[in-house]
């Protein structure tokens, strides 16, 4: 029932153009906080932009996302704003969540950006109930769960695989397998070869795709979200990729292969999309420059804006914790 | 079986919560049920709380689930944040154990977290309480570890008028509500609820007025504590007694304005004594009402101890009427 | 390095007198729960006696045993005696657990049975940790973890298998798949055909055997013992068989498909079993009937003897909580 | 690192813990050590408390972990049960939520439930609190829940000196010992422990002493409760502060001997209030003091909220040195 077409031209310049944000923004936070500016843990996602790019590409606005600390890539892709997203993790008032979730905790359901955890595991088991509210109320949307590979090892992958699969739920666990969790690398946590075999376990298709090929991506994203929309159920997607930072912005990454790193970074998709799309013709390197600039200029305001929102008074410390407002 | 147990005079817990459910999802389609054996392929639940539903409302409505309680907790949350009601049974209140991450650091969480953007309207259906003969694994009373965590709500009703009012009111209730059943006594019957009744979240009940005492309690034990009431009454001790039914928000109001009368303070439930919530509800007493106590405010809990199998320490596990009355004696001593 | 010869007939003579142990305690049980000499709660295990009765003709005495609330069969198996498990199952001080912990609780460490969890999934990563001890202490045990088919959904499941197969534990995950998890059939909770293929996700053997059967039984138990004694690591086995009684004694059983209940009685494996040891010449009728009789009169005894027994005093509720007695 | 901390004369939290760790692995080949990330191939843990371990005694006694902490707890319960005493990291409290089960249900009550013949000897280690910017999900103080559970100890050092005694002495003890660090500290230095200094399980250590009021304490921020001593000193007031150090068993003989002096008692903690651990304490010394307190019982706690992100409200999160302060005031008027 799906094709199996790659991302036409103007397909592939809209996925470059969220690569390219999400490639500087990733860039700028680093900045941002080296240059004392912002205070804030940081999970640089650099070297996995083109998974949520493509995904997001493939996705309405209206879909459903549940991400996790690791995820900004997520989020900005599915078109949070920056502004919003920059107040947010500067915990100012005008943030997605008023200042009082922060970068682990970034929400934002006008783009149907529902959750972002800080548990790991914890976003799959969330995005299957979104997803049957979705097949009950038969709007046609699609949730998507985000995770990492040290996730797959966890309880909460299983337990959600399986009701995802018996319910044959419209949606699509995506795992971005960067080939560590924490401090610990892919083959010191996981017992099986690839994470996507994982899947025959629930009698549900699972792929591995090359995660930073954004043609190969563009063909697994598309096939797992026309499964699900048809409702034909859901499917795992092992996107391989890596991370380039450590953990957690700062740390001293000295647990990671040094040889595999090189190798990564000098593999750095990004240039090399931007490179094909230029000798493909799909854009010219003016073009793509300008663009560039543009994300530039707009995460330069974005900073701007956040830096200069107010912070949220104290009275919020005990709002929103019930409907009603302070209890007990 | 929902439209008749508000017809009927007489009625069992478990009825009455069936009705409470039922009368729910005839009225709003949004409300969902989701559990182990919940569905009537699996006979309605283990005992049968939810019989009928799903032959009524559909099995896309009243789902059967594997046992897989985060999974269960997830689907529930998630249908939350689009806009549904969903009942979560987690069978026993100790299979929380395993989804604590969902119900603690999401369900409850992600209305602050978010500031205000989400929220997660559902409840989470859970039995427990000693008498079964099930021993250390089936039994705990894990109230306080829900009510020390911000942004969920915990019912725990007594009787079945109560029973299907606080369903009701939680079903309808915006923010996560942990309602517990007692199972030894789901088969106990009480006067039937009338139709759409309903118990507001927080408010207590003076269900036996007092003078010299007032016993503040939840959850089935409150039975015990009325018949601890009436063997002091024969020793010419007046008890008052306060079914909380909400134990977050507890109803400060309403045990204040008894101990304004009385004077005196015992606090009882089936849960461990230690740093249970009898223990905030003392420290909240003896501070209001400092220097007008004419007693220490007394606590009555399980010992600290998992809950035994065999049968005589069972019996002696949780406090008993006889415990009580004693303890209410000495408060007047 | 393991043949694969099934059970010679002293073996499978040996075999019987566990089954035949194991059914009579099950019969009986139900017969004095029902004469109401006993009050507790039973999950019986009828239909399931040959795949313990073969796993610990294949384990020695003291490896170890992690089993669950449906584990009596198991425990006799592995040779907990009939006075103190009567005793515990009602509650009384000569009890396995002086009565505290009775019938999902049994513990009896002399032959290794170490734990009964009344949890869904929890015998296995405990399973795992006595295996990790039995390495590091080279004593060439191993642990079996015994869990249900339901139990295969749930996250312990999927973190133990995992774990075990990363760390080569000398541990055998024995799944009793009798097609019914509680009111729940295994199609309605189990989103994969076969159980044991989910132990490709964790690069583990999985091997489906009719439990049934005590010749493929025996094969199948010996490999994976073999195998984790060698240092080879974990096995899953899906022992196929069928629950003859409801969840827990006294439930009405509704939700169990009538024809396949009935089929499965109809080929009920311990009569099975006993006319072909005879057919084959392993051991004459009256062998049998007099093993069968004497084990009617130890079980005659260990009930009296459990029913003569005290129950424990008042003070045993708060002894046994920490080594120092009563805390807090 | 583990021989020089205690030849150093000022050593961190970190280092304290690591030195205990490697002392009672070097002493007492039974001690295990895992957890996410612990070994040395993954730098000895997320902030190094481990580092070392592996690379002296071997990956066979310090293994690094899947992220599963079911099974890490199951893995530390069944080593326990054949004679080990392991180290179980769960990296931070927050993420003991997925392993309740195994900690709760099984560790608490195994030894009850065999009626003594198997004992869970294990330490779980976990970190938590507030100050690193991390929002809703990674900084909650879940003592009270622990508590609540019997079956279980719990601990949670100030300072280095009792970082190491109480490690020692929770891997020496019988039973499963949640043992709580405090991250944002975990830099923070202190005077070094002798080697082998241990710190019993159950006795609070009176860190000043003073004759109006009682500030009992643990874990962190005992030292702003010594800052708001020092406060009102200036005022005037003489505060004694007791580290309980251990939170179950608490002191109480401790805590009621400095009480028969002050008769005035402010309990601190980081965790939320209500429900929390200073509800069991206040009520238990309202009670025992009944009549003999020259004020109510003061309890402070963070609010009944979620761990904000924010700055300003995250700093405001957990009680200052200046509430505090205001408290112990509050108490003279
Ligand atoms: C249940 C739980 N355990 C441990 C942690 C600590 N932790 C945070 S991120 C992380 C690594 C996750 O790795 P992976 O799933 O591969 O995602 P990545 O960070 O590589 O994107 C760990 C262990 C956590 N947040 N939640
Ligand atoms: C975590 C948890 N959830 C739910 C239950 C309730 N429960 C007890 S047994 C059972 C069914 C288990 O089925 P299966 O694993 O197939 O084992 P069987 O009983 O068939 O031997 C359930 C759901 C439980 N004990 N633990
Ligand atoms: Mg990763
Ligand atoms: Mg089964």
């Amino acid at each position: 029932m799906t094709d199996n077409a790659g991302p036409d031209g103007p397909t592939q310049l809209e996925i470059y153009r969220r690569v390219a944000l999400l490639k500087a923004n990733d860039e700028r936070s680093r900045k941002v906080i080296l240059a004392g500016r912002l205070v804030m843990p940081y999970y640089s996602y650099r070297g996995q932009e083109i998974i949520p790019s493509v995904m997001s590409a493939v996705l309405n606005d209206d879909d459903y996302l549940v991400t996790i600390y690791r995820g900004i890539h997520d989020m900005l892709a599915k078109g949070m704003p920056l502004k919003d997203l920059w107040a947010e993790v500067a915990g100012r008032v005008d943030g997605t969540c008023k200042g009082k979730g922060g970068p682990m905790h970034l929400t934002y359901p006008k783009k149907g950006i529902m959750v972002t955890t800080g548990i790991v595991g914890s976003s799959m088991p969330i995005a299957n109930g979104i997803a049957w509210g979705s097949r009950i109320l038969k709007n046609g949307r699609v949730a998507v769960a985000t995770f990492g590979d040290g996730a797959s090892n966890i309880g909460a992958f299983h337990e959600s695989l399986n009701l995802a699969s018996l319910w044959k739920l419209p949606v699509i666990f995506l795992c971005q397998n960067n080939l560590y969790g924490e401090h610990t690398s892919y083959e010191r946590a996981t017992s099986v070869k690839r994470i996507a075999d994982r899947a025959a376990g629930y009698d549900m298709p699972g792929v591995r795709v090359d995660g930073n090929d954004p043609i190969a991506m563009f063909k697994a994203a598309k096939q797992a979200v026309d499964r699900a929309r048809a409702g034909e159920g859901p499917t795992l997607i092992e996107a391989m990729t890596f991370r380039f930072q450590g953990h957690v912005f700062g740390d001293a990454d000295n647990y990671m292969n040094k040889a595999q790193k090189a190798a990564a970074v000098e593999a750095d998709p990004v240039p090399i999309f931007r490179a094909r799309l230029i000798s493909e013709g799909i854009a010219s390197e003016d073009e793509l420059a300008a663009i560039e600039a543009e994300i530039e200029r707009q995460i330069d305001e974005a900073v701007e804006f956040a830096l200069a929102s107010p912070f949220p008074e104290l009275s919020e410390l005990t709002t929103d914790v019930y409907a009603e407002g302070p209890a007990a | 079986m929902s439209e008749s147990a508000t017809k009927m005079k007489r009625v069992t817990n478990i009825q009455a919560i069936n009705a409470a459910i039922a009368d729910a999802m005839a009225e709003d389609d949004m409300v969902l049920v989701l559990g182990e054996d919940v569905a009537d392929p699996e006979e309605g639940g283990v005992i049968g709380v939810t019989k009928g539903l799903s032959s009524r409302f559909g099995e896309e409505r009243v789902k059967s689930t594997p046992i897989a309680e985060q999974a269960i907790i997830g689907a529930a949350i998630g249908a939350s944040l689009v806009g549904f009601k969903p009942v979560a049974e987690i069978m026993l209140m100790n299979f929380t154990t395993v989804a604590m991450d969902m119900i603690v650091n999401h369900a409850a969480k992600l209305r602050f977290m978010s500031g205000g953007q989400t929220h997660v309207p559902m409840v989470v259906r859970t039995m427990t309480g000693v008498g079964m003969g099930s021993g250390g694994q089936h039994a705990d009373y894990l109230e306080a570890w829900f009510a020390h965590s911000a942004g969920l709500k915990v019912v725990a009703p007594s009787n079945p008028a109560d029973a299907y009012g606080l369903m009701r009111a939680a079903i309808n209730d915006p923010d996560t509500v942990i309602y517990i059943e007692n199972l030894p006594s789901a088969w106990t019957q009480g006067d039937a609820p009338e139709p759409g009744h309903v118990v507001p979240i927080g408010t207590a009940k003076v269900v036996k007025e007092g003078s010299d005492v007032t016993i503040v309690s939840y959850s089935r034990i409150v039975n015990d504590a009325l018949a601890a009431a009436a063997m002091v009454e024969e020793e010419g001790i007046s008890v008052e007694v306060i079914d909380l039914r909400t134990v977050v928000p507890w109803d400060k109001e309403a045990v204040f304005a008894s101990l304004g009368k009385t004077g005196r303070c015992c606090v009882v439930h089936e849960a461990v004594a230690q740093f249970g919530v009898g223990a905030e509800i003392a420290a909240v007493v003896s501070k209001e009402f400092y220097g007008r106590l004419k007693a220490p405010v007394a606590r009555l809990g399980a010992p600290y101890a998992p809950v035994p199998y065999s049968k005589p320490l069972e019996s002696a596990y949780a406090p008993s009427a006889r415990q009580i009355a004693d303890e209410v004696i000495g408060l007047m001593a």
